[in-house]
């Protein structure tokens, strides 16, 4: 299945938005958090993000969503030599949900970048 | 400019970016979140250890490893950015044991490129390229010429409305501010000709 | 200034949401979370938005941005009664820091809305 | 139907869903997180005791307390959908003695239009409306006749495919499972003619 990985500047959002994700999707597929520097401060870690990918990626391909800002910068130079590794340009804590839910379909890659994307377009009062 | 001199470079950069580490971190306290001083100084510090444990055989050798280091140890923004300029410089300059001039100046404009991708910001949006863009112009006559043009750039930033990074969530309120990250790409192209 | 709430199943996220948005945004206009049951349990709670839209009420309006399912209906129930109180169809962290921001500015309740109803279009990786 | 009606038909409701809370919180457990018989049992327990504490003195009194109270104790999607469907109902009874069977078929239409509003439901997207819809349809004729159609309603929900509600997120695994809360809804509907 495809691995998520969701990289914050707070480890504690990353954290909280993966038990939403899994709350509502289970535990099927794969999703870890990468929130925080290596000093547990606000702020990234390409080696969290390093170790979450690692941890959920099976073979078919890795989605990372970002929240903003360093998170941004850092997936962005992580997945220069990674293409397996695809970064889904999609709101955090919505683009999770979609995804996970997708991945545990056994959806492929680019169903899995899609179904979180599409999380843009999805109105919550309609 | 062979080994010694990049080196001497990453060594008095280091050293500028812990004397200047709470005025740097100052600026972002008005614009950002108050910790630029303290990513750059964790970053050329775990750089300085980097290069100690591994003394590099050639530029390419100090500015890779040089970029690498940032990336992982500096935890904010300015780490990939800082990042992706060493590593650009180290990859344009190659395999040589002594970088010309001219060499330089092309490794810098294509670092100037592709920090400009990694952060999607032209400039005038208030950031680091602010200061680097004219000091690409500036390296094509000279160092000297360079580190003038930066300095112009960064203090040009206080008059700029922020468009990328944290500051550009203040909107008008970045007006006024010098940009940290202009700052300390000046304090970088500056130390060139001290080294 | 608009107030704002942040309203989701877990009260986690939401104040580590509202957490985030301070962090980038600073403290000057009034943000609070709403999240999870009364007894702190996964769910929403109506009192528990009620109190938290009381307490960033300064009389200029707030705004409502709920992450998904249970919040969004019980918002709307919230609504019903409450003109000075408008639910944002926004993306959860990135409409509150849209919304904090805009709101600090002193702008009207209409465009701190609109603030965070934009979050849905901008692209991150461009 | 008088108060007395109404409130034997809340205490009806409550018994039954405390009798059924571990099978409706199964039914959740397949398409769901496990929580809706735990959710509604807290809040008809609620509504037994906000009724004791002011004993209600119109039909539309016991409805509104009843409506109010879970909107505010369920905690789940549920409750402000059942909370919204007894508040119509006592607003559409109006402040009365007595309700006809035919002001009772009325206030359910309405409460049915209300409920698909709030939580944006159509007949089909596996949710309580399946059985509130066709219920609604039924009390035209007799509230036996509302009580076989919704819970025919609840048990077609089986081979639907959800739209709405946590249980949307399974998409096609959402199929083959009844849904918890168009279950309850029956229950509810089946409540009025015992009481
Ligand atoms: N997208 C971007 N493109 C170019 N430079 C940027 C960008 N985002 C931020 N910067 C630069 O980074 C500096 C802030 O760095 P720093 O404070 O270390 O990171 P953070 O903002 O994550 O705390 C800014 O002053 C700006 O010059
Ligand atoms: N948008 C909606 N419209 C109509 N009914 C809904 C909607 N969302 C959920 N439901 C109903 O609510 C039931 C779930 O209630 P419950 O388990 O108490 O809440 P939650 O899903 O928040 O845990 C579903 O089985 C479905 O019938
Ligand atoms: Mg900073
Ligand atoms: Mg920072
Ligand atoms: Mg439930
Ligand atoms: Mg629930």
């Amino acid at each position: 299945m495809v691995g998520i990985v969701l990289i914050s500047h707070s480890a504690a959002l990353a954290e909280e938005a993966v038990a939403l994700a899994v709350g509502i999707a289970g535990e099927d597929a794969p999703i870890r958090p990468a929130g925080g520097t290596d000093d547990g401060d606000l702020g990234t870690s390409l080696t969290k993000l390093e170790e979450a990918v690692a941890e959920v990626d099976q073979g078919d391909g890795v989605v990372v969503i970002m929240d903003l800002g360093s998170a941004v910068l850092t997936a962005r130079t992580f997945v220069e030599d990674r293409a397996d590794v695809v970064l889904a340009d999609a709101p955090f804590v919505e683009g999770a949900v979609n995804a996970l839910v997708t991945a545990q379909t056994g959806a492929a890659l680019d169903e899995v970048v899609a179904a979180a994307e599409e999380a843009r377009t999805i109105g919550k009062l309609c | 400019m062979d080994t010694a001199f990049f080196l001497r470079w990453i060594t008095i950069v280091t050293e500028r970016v812990r004397a200047d580490r709470d005025h740097l971190t100052d600026l972002d306290r008005a614009i950002g979140d108050a910790d630029h001083g303290a990513n750059l100084d964790r970053g050329f510090t775990a750089v300085e250890e980097a290069l100690a444990a591994k003394p590099p055989e050639t530029p390419a050798d100090v500015l890779t490893t040089t970029g690498t280091t940032l990336i992982r140890r500096v935890g904010g923004a300015s780490g990939p950015l800082y990042g992706t300029l060493f590593r650009t410089l180290g990859r344009s300059v190659g395999d040589v044991a002594e970088v010309s001039h001219e060499a330089l100046a092309e490794a810098f404009a294509q670092a100037l490129a592709a920090v400009m991708k990694l952060g999607s910001a032209q400039e005038g949006d208030k950031t680091m390229i602010d200061a680097l863009a004219p000091a690409v112009q500036g390296m094509r006559t000279s160092l000297d010429a360079a580190a003038q043009a930066a300095g112009d750039g960064a203090r040009a930033t206080t008059a700029m409305r922020a468009r990328k990074g944290r500051a550009s969530y203040l909107g008008e309120r970045s007006i006024g501010h010098q940009d940290p990250g202009a700052t300390s790409m000046a304090l970088v192209v500056d130390a060139l000709r001290a080294a």
